[in-house]
């Protein structure tokens, strides 16, 4: 049980990372960013590539895929998602369901749709004792890797200038500009390094999750359900909610498994009904 | 078209617009792309180069075409498709055409355009069963040939007590009680079964559980298939069920998923397979001919898209005519032998193909010799044990 | 000029009609069909879209849940088609009221992500529920029964639902000219001001949803009844995002838009199917995003602004998404009224 | 009249300017000197906050020229001009609701010589203490005029663009909004004012330009202004 | 200065809109705290304070924007706590916004239509046509010549100059024909002659309603006001007729200032 617990929050963690990058470039430049599965599915790939084509291992491959899909999200950024910022956030989703298409059907073509083989790295391959039980060393740290991503991200963006400097960019571009700040330089980064964050969780879910071409699409969908339980436009919350929503299922899977693929769903509507702005949401002000 | 021509050699009026299209519908794009895509195409065209080889001037048609359409794994796309390879392209034939949902959506236009139909790649025995029709060919393998297969053998080698997890949709329930029914059959025990999510890249629960339950299981019987199937086997591998005494059985694996995961992953691992391109010399052969065309080793579907193929090309020859009520005639009850095929018959009451099939399992990697060389097997089930009796439910 | 415009009108619409009656001899008769449903299916999203400012991401749950109720109808009880498509139809509307219900207070993108995620939620019901839906394996041998008419020609079917389709859409054009449309307009471009003018902007908004969800059963369940079956594709997301795309293509809140991105984006895949070339997404999508980053009034908008500024009659409307008076606002929704 | 004894801090020459095709600015030109308070007048529609906006860099389509400090910055993006030393108040007052009303506050970089830091800002207003963590459009909109300009002073601008700053402002804030931009004009600061209020632009500013239809009218100082009040609301309705 | 209506003048008939220990809480911030008002049918109330006093979330608590976290707000003896904004106006209580709230893309006439249908179930008739509005097209133009916009009656909302967006704002108010009208600062940024028009149709309309404006204008307030609440920082400093309370220390020493009017 406790176990199942602990299994619960190490799914849990991609939720998190994932809703984590979603809600960092949602909350910064206003856009959802449908492509976010992909990007994940290319951190996974990415690193698949080096291994097998240039055996590179794991763990250059978790700062190094990141680090190149961050900056291919920064070139998205500056040739197109900035075009379609001034105008409804909606185009800016539709846009990026379109580059997810674009993206899954690419890299489909050259390697199909067969999952690809990745090993854990070796020093990882072990299992901790907890205690309580013990538990596959890889899956432990994937756990523990992401809570020290979360929350330094979240100190970033919520204590330093850096994040009330992205917030007002969002909020405002021209008058921001018109106060003195270069809104572009600031806004490109971000979004490139929310990409990153879907590319490390890439990298992270490699060696325990088939890697094929499909495996951000479906979990995507998933993930908006999460951002939308722990609150619209709530960092705090969207990762929250992504650990949450790991326990539950396991949980779910485990007691009443008929329920266990639609239970995220209901307790989104549950959500809904009981708090239409989310767990974490802001109360939405008059007029 | 150059039908009835000077020439024809009398097959004129008895060949429709004086040629024999064979039309490989399947799934270019998606997730079956890489099992039974275009590569089955090449098999398909392999068959019809035998064809005139072996006949030379005696064959009946002398202009064969082949052609193909992607269905993304879409059932509409397959649907609209079907009709238009008939009316269109004139087809006379559709092959493959893998998913269940898409092959029975085939299934359907085969039956009201009264065309044949030679599915390959489905796995449900619907096709069989209610669904089943003069007209539509069931070839390969079902879900009672894959559980039958492995939960007989795999039970009668002493693993009793089973735990098995499914994936909650049709293939995954029928494997679900198929397999039970096989397990019991074979004097064993299904411990417990849950379907899991579909699709789902998070098992750890089941595998938490597994060692866990009461008597414990001895084997843990996977129905996934496809990228469900790797995360289910990387996961049992993080678990070291293995270690702790729980084996693994697959419901459903094709070599492709061996090769995608690595032999490693998989070492041990029984399943039942259709057909395997290094189990005799003659299928080895075949294999050859292929990889030099489609540089690659054949799945089974491949070869079986060659052996459907030939026997319809047969059947016409036969026949004399491609005129579609003639040639079923020719197919029902034929019994033949070819490069998959072995010990087969094609089963009049319901249009199954019935043959040998193999009990195989995983080799590690230190015994893999050469690419694609992933598989032992362990023993041939007869072509009679391996599939199911004639259901009532099926009316030609 | 006036007179011009008066009598563009009707001709447009004899167009259409023409159009819509010639199709099965120009296309492939079932995908003649296909162009239909969708067209409709498209029209019945817009009125979502673009005439109340609600992007639905989850409309597959409306065409596919009716593709089922409609086959399941038919299979079941051999009533005529036309009643096994209207009761999808129904279906689907009483399948909008709780969806709606919970999404319609929520605003643009987070009512796409809820729909959307409801949508998913139905998928995997009509997944699981296998006694009824048949599974995976899709809801098989659905008739066409029509007082014992022989349908079985694809050809002779499009006439015998063409009706449907065409009642469909007079039913969207007049919601979109109605009082009601009206206010669905003022919801999508201030509901604050609306909801101050005593209109309850969320129920007008769920009766939006439901009639669109209405529409769209209505095109889901003739697209099953055609097909002969309704598969679980048809309640997946990548349904609910081709919708969007035709919508998209043929430009937001033209209702005209929507029938042409239909049959582009039907005959492409079409195309693309038998071309051997793999990657249709690749194609698909980079229409799509060159669509939204370049015309973003989509064909039939895009022709209409030219047409119009050729003709030099009222200046064109602002491109939709800036307030006309440049303040940095964000509307909600996305569409520019006719 | 202008002061001709220094070289003008902002010099404004046939500026004209167009939404789509309707041109709300024809040819302005006006200078204002430094440490000069100067107000636009003009009623409402005549093109005053259009007008700003050009300085500001943030309209769309505009021609002619725009000279800060002696320096052309009628092509420079609107950061760079900030960072010259322009600071906006915009009509809108624009105040961030994702930031905190420090955060509003600390938002712009200093560009001038002569910053206010943050205790004199709360000291001068401190209701602006008092809400300092809340959202800043949780303010009422009164709260969030004084935001606007005490930021604009937090910045250290050389010169104040001020849309309006005494819309909706109770008369007591009004008469300490004059009293800060009196004080401001002391140490030297100069300011750009839209303003409505005659009265208020009297006790305040030392030069007017009256606006009508896009056009620079008249060029008055505060006596002429004075005196001819009275059939300048009749002609002008200001 | 002004001439202000006898007190006589208007039939002051006891409470039309009451609020009774009025509260509202913002995360533990009361913006409203505890305010007591008794509207008198057909008088013109209005509510000045300093900024921030909560005079507009005071409103937005009448109009049932925001729900109250304590009290009671009654139009007549109907009760309106907690209905929601679309209720509010129905049963006759209309407002403008302090910042104004239009819909970009259509003209004032359809604005007005708009508002004059909103009363009668016609706006759900999805099957009807939209012609059917036409039949407030007579009314929409006396409403829009009333606040001098007839000349503009087909530029699109979001081109208007801001004045004229404020007068559409009062006629769209007026359109509802309310009980009770509800002002957010209807002078705000307009020149002396559009304020002289707007006091003269707040004078103009109030006949046979109750008014309650937000106004800073002390010369608008001292025209049109029977009665004055002063607020302060949620809760009500002084009450009374505006020659009383102009002279109040406490409303001089927080609100207006040294001596304000020269008259
Ligand atoms: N975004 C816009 N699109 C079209 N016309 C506009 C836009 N913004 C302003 N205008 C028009 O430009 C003219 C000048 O507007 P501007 O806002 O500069 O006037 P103003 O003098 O500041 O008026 P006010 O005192 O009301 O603020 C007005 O006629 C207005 O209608
Ligand atoms: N949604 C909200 N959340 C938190 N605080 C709020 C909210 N709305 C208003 N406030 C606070 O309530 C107080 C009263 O605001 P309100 O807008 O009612 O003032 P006002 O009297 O209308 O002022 P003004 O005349 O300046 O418009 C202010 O201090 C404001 O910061
Ligand atoms: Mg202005
Ligand atoms: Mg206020």
């Amino acid at each position: 049980m406790l176990q199942q617990a602990f299994n619960g929050l190490v799914g849990g963690a991609f939720y998190a990372l994932l809703a984590l990058g979603l809600a960092v470039i949602f909350g910064m430049l206003g856009v959802v960013n449908f492509a976010h599965g992909a990007f994940y599915m290319l951190g996974a790939f990415g690193s698949y590539v080096l291994l097998d084509s240039f055996g590179v291992n794991f763990w250059v491959a978790l700062v190094a895929v990141p680090v190149v899909l961050g900056l291919a999200g920064t070139l998205l950024e500056r040739l197109f998602i900035r075009r379609l910022a001034p105008l409804d956030p909606l185009y800016n989703f539709l846009f990026t369901f379109g580059l997810a298409l674009v993206l899954q059907d690419l890299v489909k073509r050259e390697y199909g749709v067969q999952s690809q083989p990745y090993p854990r790295p070796a020093q990882l391959s072990g299992t901790v004792d907890l205690g309580l039980f013990t538990y596959p060393a890889y899956q432990v740290f994937v756990l523990a890797v992401s809570l020290v991503v979360c929350a330094a991200v979240w100190v970033v963006l919520t204590r330093t200038r850096v994040g009330m400097i992205v917030r007002a960019s969002t909020e405002r571009p021209e008058l921001t500009r018109a106060l003195g700040i270069d809104v572009g330089r600031w806004v490109t980064p971000v979004f490139g390094f929310g990409i990153g964050l879907a590319g490390f969780a890439g990298v992270l879910a490699a060696p325990m999750r088939a890697v094929n071409p499909l495996m951000g699409a479906d979990l995507i969908i998933t993930v908006f359900a999460v951002v939308v339980i722990g609150g619209l436009g709530s960092i705090f919350g969207s990762v929250a909610a992504g650990f949450a929503i790991g326990l539950v299922s396991a949980l779910g899977n485990l007691y009443v498994p008929a329920l266990s693929q639609t239970l995220v769903f209901i307790l989104m509507a549950a959500v809904l009904l009981w708090r239409p702005a989310g767990l974490f949401g802001r109360e939405e002000s008059p007029s | 078209g150059c039908a009835g021509g000077p020439g024809g050699g009398g097959s004129g009026d008895k060949i429709s617009d004086g040629k024999v299209v064979l039309a490989v519908l399947n799934d270019q794009s998606a997730v079956y792309a890489d099992l039974s895509g275009k590569s089955s195409v090449t098999a398909v065209q392999m068959a019809v180069e035998d064809y005139k080889a072996k006949y030379g001037d005696k064959a009946v048609v002398k202009d064969v075409e082949v052609v193909s359409a992607d269905h993304q794994n879409k059932p509409e796309v397959a649907n609209s498709k079907a009709q238009e390879l008939y009316d269109r392209q004139k087809a006379d034939v559709i092959l493959d055409v893998p998913s269940s949902a898409a092959a029975l959506a085939v299934a359907g236009v085969a039956k009201s355009k009264k065309k044949i139909y030679m599915n390959i790649g489905a796995a449900t025995t619907e096709l069989e069963g209610a669904q089943c029709n003069k007209y539509t060919f069931h070839y390969g393998y079902n879900t009672y040939m894959l559980a039958h297969g492995t939960g007989d053998t795999v039970t009668k080698d002493g693993s009793k007590n089973w735990y098995i997890v499914y994936p909650d949709y049709a293939f995954g329930q029928d494997m679900q009680k198929n397999f039970t029914a096989a397990v019991t059959g074979a004097g064993g025990k299904v411990i417990q079964s849950d379907p899991a999510p579909f699709p789902n890249d998070n098992f750890s629960t089941f595998l938490l559980k597994a060692p866990g339950l009461d008597p414990k299981p001895q084997v843990l019987g996977a129905m996934q298939a496809g990228g469900d199937l790797v995360n289910l086997v990387k996961q049992y591998n993080e678990y070291k069920l293995r270690d702790k005494g729980v084996g693994l059985a697959v419901g459903l694996m094709f070599i492709t998923d061996i090769h995608s995961l690595g032999p490693d992953a998989l070492a041990g691992t029984k399943f039942t397979d259709a057909w395997y391109w290094n189990a005799t010399p003659d299928n080895r052969a075949w294999a050859d001919k292929f990889q030099a065309k489609a540089n690659k080793r054949p799945s089974f579907p491949n070869a079986a898209n060659y052996s459907a193929a030939t026997q319809y090309l047969e059947a016409v020859q036969r026949a004399g005519t491609d005129g579609p009520d003639a040639v079923v005639k020719q197919l029902e009850g034929y019994k033949f032998e070819d490069a998959f095929a072995k010990n087969a018959t094609i089963r009049a009451q319901d249009h199954l193909l019935l043959h040998d099939v193999s009990l195989a399992q995983v080799k590690p990697a230190g015994e893999v010799k050469e690419p694609w060389d992933y598989e032992k097997v362990l023993s041939t089930i007869p072509a009679d044990q391996a599939f199911q009796p004639v259901s009532p439910a099926c009316k030609l | 000029m006036i007179l011009s415009r008066l009598a563009a009108r009707p001709l447009l619409l004899a167009a259409g009609l023409l159009l819509a009656l010639a199709l099965p001899w120009m296309v492939y008769p079932p995908v003649a069909l296909d162009i239909a449903c969708w067209a409709l299916f498209a029209a019945a999203l817009d009125l979502l879209l673009g005439f109340t400012g609600l992007l639905s991401f989850g409309h597959a749950a409306f065409w596919g849940g009716a593709a089922y109720v409609a086959g399941i109808i038919a299979l079941r009880t051999g009533l005529p088609f036309p009643v096994a498509v209207l009761g999808g139809a129904a279906f689907a509307a009483v399948l909008a009221l709780p969806i709606g219900y919970l999404s319609v207070r929520l605003r643009g993108i987070y009512f796409a992500m809820v729909t959307l995620a409801f949508a998913q939620m139905v998928y995997f019901v009509v997944n699981q529920w296998r006694d009824l839906t048949g599974g995976e394996n899709g809801l098989q041998g659905v008739p066409r029964e029509l007082f014992g008419l022989d349908l079985s020609d694809s050809f002779v079917f499009y006439y015998a639902g063409l009706p449907l389709v065409l009642a469909g859409y007079v039913v969207v054009w007049r919601i979109v000219r109605s009082p009601f449309g009206r206010v669905l307009a003022s919801i999508r471009d201030n509901p604050a001001r609306a909801q101050a003018l005593g209109y309850p902007v969320d129920r007008y908004r769920l009766l939006a949803f439901v009639l669109s969800a209405a529409l769209s059963g209505l095109a889901g369940g003739l697209f099953a009844i055609g097909h002969g079956f309704a598969s679980l594709e048809s309640v997946y997301w990548t349904t609910s995002g081709q919708v969007v795309m035709m919508v998209v293509l043929g430009g937001i809140g033209t209702l005209w838009g929507g029938v042409l991105g239909a049959a582009l984006v039907v005959e492409l895949n079409d195309y693309l199917v038998t071309s051997g070339f793999e990657g249709i997404g690749i194609v698909t999508g980079t229409i799509f995003v060159i669509i939204v980053l370049v015309f973003r009034r989509g064909i039939w908008g895009t022709a209409r602004d030219l047409l119009r500024s050729r003709a030099g009659g009222g200046r064109a409307d602002p491109p939709s998404g800036e307030a006309p008076d440049g303040s940095p606002a964000r509307p909600e929704g996305v569409g520019s009224p006719v | 009249m202008p002061r001709t004894d220094t070289a003008p801090l902002l010099a404004v020459g046939g500026l004209s300017a167009w939404y789509g095709e309707a041109q709300v600015l024809r040819e302005v030109s006006l200078q204002v000197g430094q440490g000069e308070i100067v107000t636009l007048v003009g009623r409402n529609g005549a093109g005053k906050t259009t007008l700003l906006r050009c300085l500001m860099g943030l309209q769309g389509r505009y021609s002619g020229s725009v000279s800060f400090l002696g320096q052309e910055i009628t092509r420079l993006p609107a950061h760079r001009r900030a960072r010259q030393g322009l600071g906006y108040v915009p009509d809108d007052r624009g105040v961030y609701s994702t930031l905190t009303v420090e955060e509003n506050l600390t938002l712009p970089p200093r560009v001038g010589p002569d910053p206010w830091p943050l205790s004199r800002v709360y000291e001068t207003f401190p209701r602006l203490a008092e809400r300092r963590a809340f959202p800043g459009t949780k303010l009422s909109g009164g709260e969030q005029q004084m935001l606007a300009l005490a930021r604009v002073l937090r910045m250290g601008a050389r010169l104040l663009l001020c849309d309006e700053p005494t819309e909706g402002l109770s008369p007591l804030i009004v008469q300490q909004i004059g009293d800060i931009l009196r004080e401001v004009k002391r140490q030297g600061t100069t300011v750009l004012l839209i303003e409505q209020n005659v009265h208020f632009a009297l006790t305040v500013a030392d030069r007017h330009y009256l606006l009508a239809e896009g056009r620079v009218v008249e060029s008055l100082d505060n006596d002429e202004m004075r005196a001819r009040e009275h059939e300048l609301l009749d002609h002008l309705g200001i | 200065m002004p001439d202000r209506d006898d007190e006589e003048e208007g039939q002051m008939d006891g409470p039309v809109l009451r609020a009774q220990g009025l509260a509202k809480e913002f995360r533990g911030f009361r913006a409203v705290d505890g305010v007591d008002l008794d509207v008198a049918e057909g008088s013109v109330h209005a509510l000045v304070g300093p900024n921030g006093a909560g005079k507009t979330t005071l409103f937005n608590l009448l109009t049932g924007f925001l729900k109250p976290t304590a009290g009671r707000i009654m139009l007549g003896d109907r009760d309106l706590t907690g209905r929601r904004p679309e209720q509010v106006a129905r049963l006759g209580v209309a407002r403008s916004f302090q910042i104004t709230s239009l819909f970009p893309q259509m003209t004032p006439r359809e604005h007005l239509e708009l508002a004059l249908a909103g009363a009668t179930g016609l706006t759900w008739r999805f099957w009807r046509t939209e012609r059917l509005l036409d039949r407030y097209a007579d009314r929409a133009a006396e409403l829009l010549s009333e606040v001098g916009l007839s000349a503009h009656a087909g530029t699109p909302a979001g081109t208007l100059a801001y004045g004229h967006k404020r007068a559409l704002e009062l006629a769209l108010a007026l359109a509802l024909d309310p009980r009770v009208l509800l002002l957010d600062e209807p002078t705000a940024g307009m020149g002396v002659e559009d304020i002289d028009r707007t006091v003269e149709l707040v004078r103009k309309v109030r006949a046979g309603r109750t008014v309650v404006m937000v106004e800073h204008n002390m010369s608008v307030v001292s025209s049109l006001a029977d009665r004055v609440t002063v607020l302060q920082s949620g809760r009500v400093l002084v009450e009374g007729p505006y020659a009383e309370i102009r002279h109040d220390p406490r409303v001089i020493s927080a609100y207006l200032g040294d001596p304000h009017a020269e008259d």
